[in-house]
């Protein structure tokens, strides 16, 4: 294990880690301030990875395209159709209540999961699109590309945690806290329920198809399995629960932390005896699957748990904090 | 038969810093017994506590010689208690004859039907209401299945967490008729009540809690004259 | 004030609300007090709009808001508390009360995130009244405390504390003595006359200890078995014989013996 | 006429049969531990080997093994509820979903490690159907999949409604903290629900394998329609998520019959995305199920 | 000492009941090796790499295998999705040469891979225009089709039936179906409403293409089946019984007819495993670890930049004919420097520019509890 090598593989764990990390700060806005239990992640980050595609490659004849716009304009593509799909999907199901909201959502998921896979005119099916570009293609070639789609990703993490840590400090995340915990009552009290899940959701949402496009310009080929529910909506889940929801700070760590549990433990399965090298994958299974009660049980309300935002002013006024 | 409710220096919480501390006192059997204080005092903490329900530091509770501390509900129950809590204390999605169907899973009364009977014959208003989902009821018709639910076992010792609230002024004056009534079957009664100055009209002994301690007691006859206790406690000099 | 014009209420085949008709002016406390499942509750719900009346109609200052959802009747100035304590569970008292106060720069996405400063003038305001109020229900202690860990009086303190946080013209209360300390009780009578008086809020109350109803209100509705049985001053209701069979007993337990 | 009660009708009821006794314990543990639990398919998986392990130790019907794959999936279950689950109750139920989660993967890979991931068969060869009037071929294992669920069906009614336990269950998934109040033994209760839904996913996970092969991720494969059966037959309704078991089942196999002229009336490549439609539907105009659930 | 070469496989995910065969097969390779002189006079060691069957898990393992391992060559993976976006995200940019065992989608031939990524199957368009050839050289000219719908099968499937309505066929009802169902049935009955002579089935054998044929033949539907390698899989047998396909075909990618190099191979792994040489992909999955290890000692070191140069020249004629297990022969002729040439199991291994083989495609039908090739079309 030289050096470089070390290296790109850090660029390559932080890259799929910080792709997690905005799905896990979008989860946070819906779950952690809204409360909407969305188990339709895959759904949303698959428009938006196949909007991204469709909108920045060339065409090729085998499905929608030819677009060739640059990558920024593919990704705020890709937040606009997965923000739509997300506000579709809210004015029908926002009404419903936790659970519920999780089972309609994993059924919408399929349902899209099914469209990418069938309709191939759009998305070539389950051959899948190729050729999809990187931002700034120019700057660099080989694994050093990684490295500046690595600051690429993490410019957009920032960016998004930025607005999330303003939204949940502000009136509007403690309205929607408040929604959260009791309905009836926040509408006794004059918020517009519905308008402030729709927008939960929709903005969530978008952040989901972002991550899916930046996904789709890593790969650079994208195909119906990355839209995969294992490693995109129950994996942030994971990543969430273990970062502390209702925290950015937490999600981003959380999703850095599992991703890198997910990932780094085949290094260790791998160095098994050879007589289980066969069965390794298994074993690491097992091992992440260990591993997650450990982390519920241990580190149960998350690496860093939720607490509520400060509330203004207590800095300008000491005095009144004594009571 | 029955025996008496004795606590002593009981300390217990919900797993934070302790919500009531030290606290004593003794209910003897066939008695009347009333914890008044202000919101937050402990007072159903104090219940729950009593009922295995909150996490006890230090103290113990007695039933007679038997110890109940560290006591699960699944055996206070057939034990011959039975408690009211404050708020929850329905179940909702079940019908109001199921609710109190559920009193008599854990401690079967020897005539069901009868015990049955005799509820109803107390709470008139759910007679009509026996198949309707609790949680559609009034808060007044749910404090009955309430109280109800808790009588079907028969209890022994009774532990009502503001029986009254909520109900109208020709209720609240049919359940305490109803208190005195099961006193004199020699059933023991442990009751908070913010309605205080009409508890401490049928009340034995009075206890009044102010944050989680023993402030002071007496019977209800002394508290009701005592112009400190009217003050603070009871809603000022009479009006 | 609020006008109910023929209001029904069915639920599946009861009727809890039939055909009741009647005013809450404005300025005046008003009293609603009825036997348990007279169908007060019911009443308050279709004022704030949380049931649909199967008939009748809703008015508040003239117009018909029978159609609105109960978020467009508490931005038109009506506030109220539950009977069952809804608190925010997780939300702290004082954020329970500044999350119901009225935020509307605050409370736009776009301001929270491009425009911090539009909202830090409204913020501020929430912020001091949230703390006057927690003052006057004697919360301060749990201030911090997350409202679903309070006892069940403090809960029914922070219903009455979220519907003046509103900033209302009309409040509705929904027995919030249930529970309350009577000496607190006291002081929180004094308040409403204090904000009847000064500021010119309406109220309307449903409320069992009738010591409570005669020092408060000005005019009483006596509801049973879901329409209005008769109403007046407090002390002619409490003459009525119809009143004394439906809903006091024999007065045996006096409140002030 | 024969043509759809072959090829639509049986199996569409074979597959109900199979959703149903899966959906059951995930309603039940819906209504009672409040979480959904993920692991459930798993679970049938597991019976299913433990059923598999038996029948190559003896050559009998599988079918007969069964109770040896419902007592592998009760210990399993009990095990990982009280090891997994039990510590998590006091917390938000998300928790206790996203353990179940893992323990799916557990499951999933211990069985690998055991057994492999290749496909386990049963029985070899092609087995004849019964042919009834001349027209009607039914295999005989679909009817012992529909016959067997009928009489779990009768059973576990009459478990419910007139056994202590069984009446307990409702108070129980109404209010856990009540219950407790009331002096019921919930964690009676609870044990009772894991050993109804681990026993019944047994059978489930055993006639799917039976009817196609054994695999890893038999269970997995079969868990969102289950959950669309449970949400369907309103949660915490044993028997409700019985007949939505059912629903979805000939829903999915149903909608590619060609009711109208002579296509299909829905692509098959959809037919999944029909069980889905019809939970959002429910869920958006009847949201406490077909047969009115607890609402959460 | 050491050397190690990648070997990325779908090991979790949904073709999971696929691989162990194939890890076996991967193993043998690397066995002989080891028991035949090592690899660079060392030992060599397969480090396997899950793609858990995504692209998100493909890439992370092919990362591993190229960052920590430091592999200079891959073997891997089965499926066309984790195949690419592992070689477009991982390999290609780290300048590591890939040899893919069945990835058939056509979308590999026109990577932009710097001649790094190559194949040892045919592309689907291969196989599809054979398999529709050699149904109608059987007579067969009206079908019903019905392929799974995943990189797979849509592969095959379309050019299948392109070709085959070129060439005069009448296709008289496809269905495109889903994995992992428990039914097939309603998909069978509308197959079966044409006057179909046979069914094309492209699937796995492992998952839908078995309980199609099962519940075909079981409800009387179709007796007749055409199925690719996919399905070409003992497990088949074993599910329906031989008896049942009696009258059925399978295409499947296969050496030369006189290549005794499949009957080596499969001798070798059955003594070594007991059974299951005759799975799908076996004989693919073979030849390209064989094949990636005989590129690390023709290039005589790990440098990664000699591998695709060194990959052909072991892979390609001319040169001295090289047959699965022949290590020791190989290395004797590396180290004099003579050039050699691998023709395995599955074929010759003749890689155009874009590192895509031609190859044969074998007529196999049912013999005993196994396959037997009986007709070979180049
Ligand atoms: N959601 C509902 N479904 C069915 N019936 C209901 C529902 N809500 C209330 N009711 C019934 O309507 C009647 C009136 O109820 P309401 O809550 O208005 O009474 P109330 O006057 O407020 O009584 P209380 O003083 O006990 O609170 C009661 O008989 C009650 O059972
Ligand atoms: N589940 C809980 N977790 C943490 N703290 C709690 C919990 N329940 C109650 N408390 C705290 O314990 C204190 C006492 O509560 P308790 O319910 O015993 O009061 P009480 O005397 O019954 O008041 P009330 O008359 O208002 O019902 C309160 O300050 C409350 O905040
Ligand atoms: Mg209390
Ligand atoms: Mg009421």
């Amino acid at each position: 294990m030289e050096f470089t090598g070390l290296f790109f593989y850090l660029v390559s764990l932080l890259i799929l880690g910080g792709i997690y990390a905005l799905l896990c700060l979008a989860l946070n806005i819906q779950w952690g301030m809204g409360g909407l239990f969305n188990a339709g992640i895959a759904g949303f980050f698959g428009v938006g990875a196949y909007t991204s595609a469709i909108l920045t490659t060339a065409a090729s004849g085998k499905h929608l395209g030819g677009f060739s716009m640059p990558v920024p304009i593919g990704l705020v593509g890709a937040a606009v159709v997965a923000g739509l799909t997300g506000w579709a999907v809210a004015k029908i199901c926002v009404r419903l209540k936790s659970d519920y909201l999780a089972m309609a959502s994993i059924g919408i998921a399929e349902i899209l999961r099914l469209v990418i896979v069938n309709e191939s005119w759009l998305t070539n099916g389950s051959l899948g699109m190729s050729r999809i570009p990187r931002p700034l293609a120019d700057l660099t070639t080989g694994r050093m590309a990684d490295v500046v789609f690595l600051g690429f990703v993490w410019l957009i993490v920032l960016l998004v945690f930025l607005a999330s840590s303003r939204l949940y400090d502000s009136p509007w995340g403690r309205s929607l806290r408040a929604i959260r915990d009791n309905e009836a009552s926040a509408s006794a009290a004059g918020k517009d329920v519905e308008k402030f899940r729709i927008q939960t959701f929709v903005i969530g949402c978008a952040v989901m198809g972002i991550a899916g496009g930046l996904s789709a310009h890593y790969f650079r080929f994208l195909s119906p399995t990355a839209t995969d529910p294992l490693l995109v909506t129950f994996l942030v889940w994971v990543m969430l629960m273990a970062g502390g929801s209702g925290n950015n700070k937490g999600a981003i760590l959380g999703a850095l932390a599992i991703w890198t549990i997910w990932s780094a433990t085949e290094i260790f399965t791998n160095r098994l005896p050879p007589e289980w090298a066969t069965r390794s994958s298994f074993i690491r299974m097992l091992l992440v699957g260990l591993l997650l009660q450990v982390v519920l049980q241990r580190f149960r309300s998350g690496l860093i748990p939720e607490k509520s935002p400060p509330v203004r002013f207590e800095e300008e006024e000491p005095e009144r904090l004594k009571h | 038969m029955t025996e008496q409710l004795c606590v002593k220096g009981l300390t217990a919480g919900y797993g934070g810093p302790p919500i009531i501390e030290d606290i004593s006192l003794s209910v003897e059997p066939g008695e009347i017994a009333v914890v008044l204080g202000p919101n937050g005092a402990g007072k159903s903490t104090l219940l729950k506590t009593i009922f295995a329900l909150t996490t006890v530091s230090a103290g113990s509770i007695l039933l007679g010689e038997r110890e109940l501390t560290g006591c699960r509900t699944s055996v206070l129950v057939p034990l011959g208690v039975s408690a009211v809590p404050q708020s929850k204390n329905i179940f909702p999605s079940m019908t109001v004859d199921e609710n109190l169907d559920v009193g008599t899973y854990a401690a079967p009364p020897p005539d069901k039907d009868a015990t049955r009977e005799k509820v109803l014959s107390l709470f008139p208003d759910l007679k009509g209401k026996l198949n309707q989902p609790a949680g559609e009821l009034s808060g007044g018709q749910r404090q009955m299945v309430a109280m109800g639910r808790a009588l079907m076992s028969e209890p022994k010792l009774v532990l009502l967490d503001e029986p009254t609230a909520g109900l109208s002024p020709a209720y609240l004056e049919r359940i305490f008729d109803l208190l005195l009534d099961i006193r004199q079957t020699g059933i023991t009664i442990l009751m908070v009540e913010q309605n205080a100055r009409q508890a401490l009209q049928i009340a034995d002994h009075g206890h009044i809690l102010v944050n989680g301690r023993n402030h002071a007691s007496g019977t209800g006859k002394e508290l009701l004259a005592d112009e400190d206790i009217r003050r603070l406690f009871l809603g000022g000099t009479a009006a | 004030m609020i006008e109910l014009e023929k209001i029904c209420v069915d639920f599946g085949g009861l009727r809890a609300v039939d055909h009741a008709s009647f005013k809450i002016d404005a300025g005046l406390i008003t009293g609603l007090i009825g036997p348990n499942g007279a169908g007060k509750t019911t009443v308050f719900n279709v004022i704030a709009g949380a049931v649909k009346p199967s008939s009748g109609r809703v008015l508040l200052n003239g117009r018909d808001i029978t159609k609105l959802k109960p978020y467009q009747r508490a931005q038109a100035g009506m506030a109220r508390t539950f009977q069952i304590p809804h608190e925010f569970t997780r939300l702290s008292v004082l954020e329970n009360l500044m999350a119901s106060a009225s935020a509307p720069e605050g409370e736009n996405v776009l301001n929270v995130v491009f425009r911090r400063g539009r909202y830090s003038a409204e913020e501020r305001e929430i912020y001091d009244t949230a703390r006057e109020t927690v003052r006057l229900l004697e919360l301060d202690h749990v201030i911090d405390e997350k409202a679903g860990n309070l006892s069940g009086g403090q809960k029914k303190l922070v219903e009455l504390g979220r519907a003046l946080m509103r900033k209302p013209e009309i409040i509705l209360l929904d027995e919030i003595g249930a529970g309350i300390n009577r000496t607190l009780l006291a002081k929180l009578a004094d308040k409403i006359l204090m904000l009847n008086k000064e500021r010119g809020l309406t109220f309307c109350l449903i409320e069992h200890d009738l010591d409570y109803v005669s020092k408060l209100c000005d005019h009483v509705l006596v509801m049973a078995q879901g329409s209005l049985l008769t109403q007046g001053s407090v002390e002619t209701v409490r003459r009525d014989e119809r009143v004394i069979e439906a809903y006091f007993g024999g007065g045996k337990y006096e409140a002030h013996s | 006429m024969s043509e759809f009660v072959n090829f639509y009708l049986f199996p569409a009821l074979t597959i109900g049969s199979i959703y149903a006794l899966g959906a059951v314990g995930i309603s039940m543990i819906f209504g009672i531990l409040r979480f959904a639990h993920f692991a459930h398919g798993d679970l049938m998986t597991v019976g299913t080997y433990g059923v598999l392990a038996a029948a190559a130790l003896m050559p009998v019907n599988p079918l007969l093994l069964i109770p040896f794959g419902m007592a592998l999936t009760i210990f399993s279950a009990l095990f990982v509820d009280r090891f997994f689950y039990r510590p998590l109750r006091a917390l938000p139920t998300i928790y206790t979903v996203i353990a179940s989660f893992g323990i799916a993967l557990v499951f999933r890979s211990l069985i690998q490690l055991i057994w492999g991931a290749e496909n386990q068969i049963f029985s070899t060869g092609v087995r004849p159907p019964l042919v009834l009037f001349d027209t009607f071929r039914v295999s005989v294992l679909h009817l012992q999949a529909i016959v067997a669920t009928a009489i779990i069906a009768v059973l576990l009614h009459f478990f419910l409604t007139a056994t202590k336990t069984g009446r307990s269950m409702r108070a129980v998934a109404d209010d856990p903290e009540l219950a407790e109040v009331s002096g019921l033994d919930t964690a009676k209760v609870v044990r009772w629900t894991w050993i109804i839904g681990a026993a019944l996913a047994a059978v489930a996970g055993t006639f799917a394998a039976l009817n196609t092969s054994a695999h890893p991720n038999l269970g997995w494969n079969l868990l969102l329609p289950m959950f669309a059966a449970a949400i369907l037959g309103g949660i915490g309704k044993p028997m409700g998520a019985m007949a939505g078991g059912f629903i979805i089942g000939m829903a999915e196999e149903l909608s590619s019959y060609h009711w109208i002229g002579d296509s299909a009336l829905i692509s098959p490549s959809y037919k999944t995305a029909v069980a889905f439609v019809i939970m959002i539907v429910l869920l958006i105009f009847r949201p406490q199920g077909l047969f009115k659930g607890r609402l959460l | 000492d050491e050397t190690k070469i990648g070997v990325l496989m779908d090991i979790t995910g949904p073709i999971a009941n696929f691989i162990p065969p194939l890890q076996n097969a991967a193993n043998l390779a690397v066995k002989h090796v080891n028991d035949q002189g090592g690899l660079l006079g060392g030992k060599a060691v397969a480090v396997y790499g899950d793609t858990t069957g995504t692209s998100q898990g493909a890439v992370d393992a092919a990362q591993k295998l190229v960052n920590i391992e430091n592999v200079p060559i891959i073997m891997g993976s089965l499926m066309s999705g984790t195949t690419i976006a592992a070689a477009e995200a991982a390999i290609i940019p780290a300048g590591v040469t890939q040899i893919s065992p069945t990835a058939t989608s056509p979308a590999m031939t026109d990577l932009q891979d710097n001649g790094l990524v190559f194949r040892i199957v045919p592309s689907d368009n291969y196989q599809g225009e054979i398999l529709a050839k050699m149904v109608l050289e059987e007579g067969i000219d009206k079908v019903a089709v019905t392929y799974v719908n995943n990189d797979y099968g849509v592969g095959i499937g379309q050019t299948f039936m392109e070709a085959y309505k070129q060439a005069g066929g009448e296709i008289v009802a496809e269905a495109k179906h889903e994995e992992k169902k428990d039914s097939y049935r309603s998909e069978l009955a509308s197959l079966a409403k044409g006057d179909a002579q046979a069914l094309v089935v492209i699937a796995y054998a492992g998952d839908s293409g078995g309980k199609i044929v099962r519940q075909s033949i079981e409800g009387g539907l179709f007796n007749n089946f055409i199925g690719t390698d996919g399905l070409r899989d003992e497990l088949l047998i074993k599910n329906v019984g031989a008896d049942a396909l009696k009258t059925s075909f399978f295409s499947s990618p296969t050496s030369p007819a006189e290549n005794p190099a499949q009957k080596t191979l499969h001798d070798a792994y059955n003594a070594e495993y007991g059974e299951g040489a005759d799975k799908a992909f076996v004989d693919q999955t073979y030849d390209a670890t064989f094949l990636t290890l005989l590129a690390v000692e023709k290039a005589g070191s790990t440098d990664r930049s000699k591998m695709a140069a060194a990959l052909r020249e072991v892979a390609m004629a001319p040169g001295e004919k090289i047959g699965p297990g022949e290590w020791a022969k190989a290395i004797a002729l590396i180290k004099e420097g003579k050039d050699i040439d691998y023709d395995g199991a599955s074929g010759t291994a003749e890689f155009d520019e874009n590192g895509d083989v031609g190859g044969y495609i074998g007529k196999f039908v049912v013999d005993g509890d196994g396959y037997k090739q009986v007709a070979i079309v180049e």
